[in-house]
């Protein structure tokens, strides 16, 4: 549950002072994270030109796909960065709760389709 | 009734620069959580707003979940119903004026593959991940108080963005030649929603970059307003985000 | 129960009721002035005005049902066509569903849950305001399809696919439904966000989340389940309209499209929304009933945790309502097992009341009756609800009268039970005065008399298998008797309903004949820290910060143990209620932007269903109110009110450390 | 000795539940005939004594503590606190855990029930077509036996390709004469697993009988498998039970099971054309059905002409309106609205849905009206029929006026222009359809 940090006695977080992220990345670090998923959007697209099919073609997008998710979501979201406040918790709670209560509902709903392309 | 009028006086321009507190907001937003200072704080320190926006982009991510999943449905039964040669969704793709090359095509790979252009959607791409990060410059910039760069970094973003929609518009438009209509086919319809969708975010998102550099030529983007520019930031790589999947799900995955 | 009417030694000025001393702005708390209400941010008014538009409401959707009624009563009835009939029940469904019990829902939400977590308002009080307009515009605009547009929608509540396309259905009504709805759904999800921030982040302090009334818990899940429901249910009406509006082929079977989808989406977010329906009454009640039987709740973590349970597995079960659309015997499976442990939680909860009351020393007046109502109507339509969970018999019951008594058991029998409970609870905290207690309770039997004699019987025609939607009847079906019964039954609970608005009426004239006596902060010896302010609840709700230590923080101030451990009181809830001193507070400002940009949304629907060019108004107008509310500063700085909140400790621009500090109680002369 | 268990508890629930089981009831869901309805029936036998047992504990002691615990305003005293206690966890785990075991229990037979309502008949076994329709029913049997139906096109689909994973899906479910094609009215063979297939031409609609099963949906773009069977003959109501529009209150149907020699025989008539009638006011009535009722409705008489491309001319939403080539064979038209005959031993309603027809009588029922012996024999119904016929759309809510969008209607329009004497000669004739 996201409350343990919420059980601090008020106050003890105003050193938090005005807003809850002390260290971002630095500049560098953002274009490190930019080549990062610029490099990933390179190999995915020729890796839908490879010709490959079925599973060989798809788990690998898809895990790209997902690295770039976190990637962007974490830097540049400063999800990663948010860890310190609340141990992280909540804003990633409500964020990636929306994200896998969307997948988990909808994984459902598509084994109940039948699928033939 | 005096008490009234006193209380829709509006705020003098000056005043309101001083006062962090009554932050005007570009988006629509509120901050009354922050007025009332002897009393609340938050509980969490952390601030409304950036929770507001982190609840709000959980709640997108159901939309766009369902959007992608009624999608994926469609262009589905889109293809079965083609590749079984069912006369009235042949229909629809030659009434949108679909020349027949392409519909034949279509059912030879039993994909959508054949209306794409990866190389020209894999730029656009390219072009909103790059906005993200002139957006986290911009977030950067205004934060530590470095005024010009910001304009800087705001601008670029937003002309990225703008890039990138103008491509969509493109795009959409040679879809559109080709015969692929939004009312002739469940594909047509699944995909111009879908897109146009995340398409119409972005749109709002740039409304939103444009409002925030008016406010900082009008000198009102200072460092106490990181927050405003971080708030449209994380709005704005979640629409980048979903296009990640959005384009990998959509465009590489046939 | 002791009343403090006379025991009260209020500090002068506040005797007729809390008022703003001499000066100091501007938010008359008796204002009769229209503009007011119309542009207020207060939390408190604009859950008051929820309450008041879904009683209107209930209005509207109960003379529906009663239309019903009247039509079912005998066999082969004439009295509505089957056109009429269709077009009545789904406005009846709709109409109680998201314009009654959800804006009721909100209502307390609005009204309780800040003065419950000490805040002094919601985290954002305009967008607050915008919620509550948009939900109003939304269902006025719903309802103007019974006038305009070739008529109510006739689709039902649920109003599948294919049947609500062009093609089967090409009057304007299912445009309404779905428009109106999408336009509610709107206000939902900001009232949602702004909820769940003033829960997380605004308590009061040393308020931790396991130190917050069981109400504000379920507020909290109820909030989050709308958060995460509405966008599904909006995705589904896009769809839709896109399919309506702008020939887009989502549900055209024809191209190959199937209608399941409706469904699917339909339901991920409907069976949230039941739940998101009964929460806010269970969170009611559970402050109801450890009230009134003078004991703390039942084992308050199990409480929590399985109000949140509920909130969770709420959304693995939504194709219990497709146990016959086709889904394959796997996924019945999962989803039957997967409803039927739904009653665990929900178990839990029932048996912890009934432990909450046993051993008490309950006081049975109107509020603890229909909290008791509550246990025991809802515990009989939850037992239907585990029957359908069972796919096989669901087979037999799906679509018959026997789950139009299941859902009006927990919609009405809980949901509606609970709130009826929290007006009489929480009706002195809003306005000042008491209702009614004989009235309240000729309310109470005659509503539990007319609704078991309405809904009990549907069990029966239902499992003697009459039909859900049916115009009318064959006698040789042999569903006359019951069907008699129920109307009659329905009468009798329009009577009880009919009595709460009159004991409303009638308390408030006997309140005023008596010159207005203030009813004072504490009434009932309540537990939490809304019994700590004046009622009604002035309009800055807290003099100053409630510090809290416990749960049931007010009543432990009053009640300590003695040498011995006995509990004694020590203090009346009076003596340690703050004044209701606002000096040094400032509030943020009424604004018209709100009500303004909300207005503009209907404009925008009926452009979209009758004539695009109405567009050019609708945009404009929402640009001008967004723009108006971008420009508007959130507070109002009032040159009197310079106690340094404004630019003073600048150090803190959010305030996130004023935590320790005094507040600040200077004296405006 | 599990019809006395429930007995017993129907009677302990309430003296109301017991209503449900009277017998003159046609839709009770208490009243198995077959087995598949049988088997539902008795896992909820179990399961309502269930229900009863905790709605007793949680209802009576709730009322029990209210009453006991309550103390009355005059002898209130706030000093007076109860034993202040704050809760037990053993306790209430067990009243989480104890729910979980039971219902964990229960979702053995469940899942078991599940399972055994999705068990299809034996290959070679009577398999139906079943289509819904706004608002009527259509049911098609495979003549020749090879497990195919056929489509418009007169291509062979199998029933094995409509149902698995892997169903192909057909759009073009129209009429085709080599199939028997019949409405309202299932026939079966009483004792035999019938699968029915099925699937919708406009909107979604659900197809139930409650004695002889539960129900299941029919879905347009979609096959449904489902199946129903009868212990003995005997006539069972049904309603179409999904939500359909203007007339899903008038959507019933029935199913008549007759014993294997009757059903051979009516499958065998069924199967033949109609016969041209040779009396003139029905030949009249046959040319006018030809002027004014083929382009929907199909007589296959072996001469009658029908449009070739059926579907293309009809204003029709679901592009198909009821083939009366037996019509009256059938017991019930309009969708189950209205009776065929009335008359008959101890009736003489017109109402479709009681049950007093003897399915023994089944298929004499046209020898009968025809030439009736006695007043209580039956009689074709030809002042209903010729009502339905000059103007359908006042007998059950219909709307047979285009839709603006579409360009087509819904139903069965109504016929003003004929004069009554014409009216008589296609009753006349629709009388000889059997
Ligand atoms: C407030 C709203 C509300 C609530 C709380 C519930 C609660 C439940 N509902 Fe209900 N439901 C509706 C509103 C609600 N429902 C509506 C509106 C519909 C119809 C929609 C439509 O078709 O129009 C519907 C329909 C519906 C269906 C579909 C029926 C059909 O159309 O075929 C099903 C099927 O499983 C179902 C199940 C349940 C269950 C298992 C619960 C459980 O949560 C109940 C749990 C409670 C208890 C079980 C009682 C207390 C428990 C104990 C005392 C412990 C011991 C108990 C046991 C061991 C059994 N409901
Ligand atoms: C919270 C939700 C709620 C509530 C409170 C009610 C309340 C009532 N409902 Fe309804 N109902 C639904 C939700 C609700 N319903 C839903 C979701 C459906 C499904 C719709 C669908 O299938 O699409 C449904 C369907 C439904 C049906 C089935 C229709 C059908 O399937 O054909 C029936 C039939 O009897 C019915 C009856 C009633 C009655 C008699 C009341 C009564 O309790 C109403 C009592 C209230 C009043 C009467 C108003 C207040 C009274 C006064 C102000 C007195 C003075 C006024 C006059 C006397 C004129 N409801
Ligand atoms: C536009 C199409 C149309 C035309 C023309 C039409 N009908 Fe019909 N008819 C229908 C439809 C559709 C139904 C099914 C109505 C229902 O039950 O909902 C129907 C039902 C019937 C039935 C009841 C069948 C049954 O078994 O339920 C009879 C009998 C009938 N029509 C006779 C006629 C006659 C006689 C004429 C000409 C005078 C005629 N119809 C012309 C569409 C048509
Ligand atoms: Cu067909 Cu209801
Ligand atoms: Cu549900």
């Amino acid at each position: 549950m996201a409350d343990t940090a919420t059980e601090t006695p008020h106050g003890a977080d105003s050193q938090h002072g005005h807003d809850d992220h002390g260290d971002h990345p630095t500049e560098k670090q953002y274009w490190v994270v930019f080549v990062i998923l610029a490099v990933f959007t390179a190999v995915e697209v020729a890796w839908s030109y490879l010709g490959l099919e079925g599973m060989q073609l798809v788990v690998p997008l898809i895990i790209m796909m997902v690295i770039k998710f976190f990637l962007v979501a974490g830097a540049f979201m400063h999800l990663y960065f948010d860890l310190k406040v609340l141990n992280g918790r909540l804003f990633t709670w409500a964020f990636f709760g929306g994200i896998l209560l969307a997948m988990g509902v909808y994984a459902v709903v598509f084994s109940t389709f039948r699928w033939q392309i | 009734m005096t008490d009234t009028a006193a209380r829709e006086m509006p705020l003098e321009p000056e005043n309101e620069l001083q006062d962090d507190v009554a932050v005007v907001d570009d988006h629509g937003s509120d901050i009354a959580g922050h007025d009332d200072h002897e009393g609340h704080h938050s509980s969490l320190g952390l601030s409304n707003m950036k929770l507001a926006m982190w609840l709000f982009l959980g709640s997108e991510c159901l939309l766009f979940g369902a959007l992608i999943s009624t999608y994926l449905l469609s262009k589905a039964r889109f293809l079965t119903e083609l590749v079984a040669l069912n006369p009235r969704v042949l229909d629809g793709l030659r009434d949108g004026g679909m020349p027949e090359e392409l519909i034949q095509e279509f059912i030879a790979e039993g994909s959508v593959e054949p209306i794409f252009d990866i190389p020209f959607t894999s730029g656009s791409s390219f072009i909103l991940l790059m906005s993200s990060l002139t957006m986290v410059f911009a977030h950067k910039a205004v934060s530590e108080g470095n005024y010009r760069n910001s304009r800087v970094w705001l601008a670029a973003t937003a002309l990225l963005g703008s890039t990138f929609m103008a491509g969509q518009v493109y795009e959409f438009t040679i879809f559109f030649r080709e015969g692929l209509t939004y009312g002739g086919s469940l594909f047509g319809s699944g995909f111009f929603t879908l897109t146009g969708f995340h398409g119409a975010h972005v749109t709002g998102g740039i409304i939103m970059l444009l409002s925030l550099l008016v406010l900082s030529f009008r000198g009102k983007l200072q460092s106490n307003r990181a927050e405003t520019v971080e708030l449209v930031g994380l709005y704005w790589h979640f629409v980048d985000i979903v296009w990640v999947l959005i384009f990998t799900i959509v465009y590489l995955i046939p | 129960m002791t009343t403090y009417d006379d025991q009260l030694a209020l500090p002068s000025g506040l005797s007729d009721g809390p008022r703003q001393p001499l000066g100091i702005f501007a938010r008359p708390r008796n204002a009769n002035g229209f503009v007011d209400w119309l542009t207020t941010v207060d939390h408190k008014k604009i859950g008051i005005m929820y309450g008041a538009a879904s009683l209107f409401f209930l209005i509207i959707g109960g003379v529906a049902a009663l239309l019903i009624r009247i039509q079912l009563a005998t066999p082969n009835n004439t009295f509505l066509s089957g056109d009429a009939y269709n077009r009545i029940f789904t406005m009846h469904g709709t109409v109680m569903v998201f314009l009654v019990v959800m804006p009721m829902g909100a209502a307390f939400a609005n009204f309780l849950m800040p003065l419950q977590v000490g805040a002094r308002d919601v985290a954002f009080p305009r967008i607050n305001a915008f919620s509550f307009w948009v939900f109003f515009a939304g269902g006025l605009m719903l309802n103007t399809s019974w006038f305009i547009g070739g008529g109510a929608p006739n689709g039902g509540w649920f109003n599948y696919a294919p049947n609500n396309g062009v093609a089967f259905s090409p009057a304007a009504g299912i445009d309404f439904w779905n428009i109106g709805l999408l336009i509610t759904g709107i206000g939902s999800l900001t009232g949602s966000i702004n909820l769940i921030t003033t829960v997380l982040n605004m308590r009061a302090p040393g308020m931790t989340l396991m130190k917050m009334p069981i109400f504000v818990w379920m507020t909290l899940v109820t909030q989050f389940l709308l958060l995460f429901a509405i966008p599904v249910l909006t995705v589904a009406q896009v769809l839709l309209a896109a399919d309506r509006l702008f020939g887009a082929n989502f549900f055209n079977v024809e191209l190959g499209a199937d209608p399941l989808l409706w469904q699917h989406l339909f339901w991920i977010f409907g069976h949230p929304e039941v739940y998101l329906m009964i929460l806010p009454a269970f969170g009611i009640v559970s402050e109801v009933i450890p009230t009134f039987a003078r004991k703390p709740i039942f084992g308050y973590p199990f409480m929590v945790f399985s109000g949140v349970a509920i909130g969770f597995m709420g959304w693995g079960v939504w194709a219990h309502h497709m146990f016959v659309s086709g889904i394959g015997p796997l996924s019945v499976t999962a989803f039957s097992v997967a409803t039927m442990f739904i009653a665990v939680p929900t178990g839990v909860k029932i048996l912890n009341w009934l432990a909450t009351m046993w051993g008490g020393k309950l006081i049975l007046n109107t509020a603890m009756l229909f909290s008791i109502g509550l246990v025991t109507q809802f515990t009989i339509g939850g037992l239907s609800g585990v029957s359908h969970a069972i796919a096989p018999s669901d087979t037999q019951q799906t679509d018959t009268y026997y789950i139009v008594a299941h859902f009006h058991y927990v919609l009405f029998g809980g949901a509606l039970f609970g709130f009826v409970a929290g007006f009489y609870f929480w009706w002195p905290k809003a306005f000042g005065y008491r209702l009614g207690e004989r009235l309240g309770k000729w309310n109470f039997w005659t509503m539990v008399l007319g609704f078991n004699l309405t809904f009990g019987p549907m069990h029966i025609l239902g499992l003697q298998g009459m039909p859900r939607r049916m115009q009318t009847y064959d006698p040789a079906m042999g569903f006359g008797l019951w069907n008699m019964v129920a109307s009659w039954g329905s009468f009798i609970l329009a009577l009880g309903i009919l009595m709460l608005l009159v004991n409303v009426v009638q308390s408030h004239l006997a309140w005023r004949r008596a010159g207005r006596p203030n009813v004072g902060a504490d009434p009932w010896d309540g537990r939490t820290i809304e019994w700590s302010i004046q009622s009604p609840a002035p309009s800055h709700n807290f003099d100053v910060d409630p510090a809290v230590t416990s749960l049931d923080d007010f009543w432990h101030r009053k009640y300590q143990p003695d040498e011995t451990g006995k509990l004694r009181r020590i203090h009346t809830g009076d003596e340690i209620a703050q004044p209701g001193d606002p000096t040094g507070v400032h509030l943020p400002a009424p604004s018209y932007w709100p009500i303004v940009l909300a207005m503009s949304m209907p404009i925008v629907g009926y452009a979209l269903i009758f004539n695009l060019w109405l567009m050019i108004p609708g945009v404009l107008l929402m640009t001008l109110s967004l723009w108006g509310w971008a420009l508007e500063p959130a507070d109002d700085l009032d040159p009197h009110d310079d106690d340094g909140a404004g630019q003073g400790d600048s150090a803190s621009p959010d305030g996130g450390d004023g935590a320790t500090a005094e507040p600040e109680l200077e004296t405006v002369s | 000795m599990r019809r006395g268990v429930r007995r017993f508890w129907v009677v302990v629930l309430s003296g109301a539940l017991l209503a449900a089981c009277a017998e003159d009831k046609p839709l009770n869901t208490f009243e198995p005939r077959g087995p598949k309805a049988r088997d539902i029936d008795s896992l909820m036998v179990w399961i309502w004594p269930i229900m009863g047992i905790v709605f007793v504990l949680v209802i009576g002691g709730a009322i029990a503590i209210a009453l006991r615990n309550r103390v009355r305003p005059e002898d209130y005293d706030a000093e007076d606190l109860p034993a202040q206690t704050h809760g037990n966890t053993p306790l209430e785990l067990a009243w989480t855990i104890a729910p979980a075991v039971l219902l964990a229990a229960i979702s053995f037979p469940m899942v078991q029930g599940i399972w055994s309502l999705e068990e299809e008949n034996a290959e070679g076994d009577l398999d139906v077509m079943v289509i819904g329709q706004q608002w009527w029913w259509e049911y098609r049997y495979d003549v020749d036996g090879d497990g195919f139906f056929t489509d418009a096109n007169g291509d062979g689909v199998s029933n094995q390709d409509l149902t698995g994973d892997d169903a192909e899906l057909p759009l073009d479910i129209s009429l085709d004469p080599d199939d028997i094609v019949t409405a309202n009215e299932l026939v079966i063979p009483a004792g035999e697993q019938v699968d029915l297939i099925m699937t919708s031409r406009d909107v979604i609609h659900s197809f139930w009988i409650p004695r002889l099963n539960g129900k299941r949906d029919t879905v347009p773009g979609r096959w449904h498998t489902w199946s129903v069977e009868a212990d003995e003959p005997g006539k069972f109501t049904g309603w179409c039970t999904e939500f359909c529009g203007l007339s899903h209150s008038r959507m019933r149907m029935s199913a008549i099971a007759l014993s294997a020699e009757d059903f051979d025989e009516w499958f065998e008539n069924q199967a033949s054309p109609a016969e041209i009638p040779t009396d003139p006011d029905a030949l009249a009535g046959r040319e006018l059905f030809q002027n004014n009722c083929q382009q929907c409705h199909v007589i296959n008489d072996g001469d009658l002409a029908y449009a070739d491309d059926f579907r293309t001319n009809v204003p029709l939403v679901s592009l198909a309106a009821p083939d009366l080539t037996h019509f009256a064979s059938r017991t019930s038209f309009a969708g189950g609205v209205y009776s065929t005959y009335a008359g008959g031993p101890e009736d003489d309603s017109t109402d479709a849905n009681d049950d007093g027809l003897d399915p023994d009588v089944y298929l004499q029922l046209a020898e009968l009206s025809a030439a009736p012996d006695s007043p209580d024999d039956y009689r074709f119904n030809a002042a209903e029929l010729k009502r339905w016929v000059s103007n359908a759309p006042s007998r059950k809510d219909m709307a047979p006026d285009a839709n603006p969008e579409t360009g087509l209607g819904r139903g069965m329009p109504a016929f003003e222009s004929l004069t009554d004497e014409q009216l008589d000669q296609i009753v006349a004739y629709l009388a000889t359809l059997d």
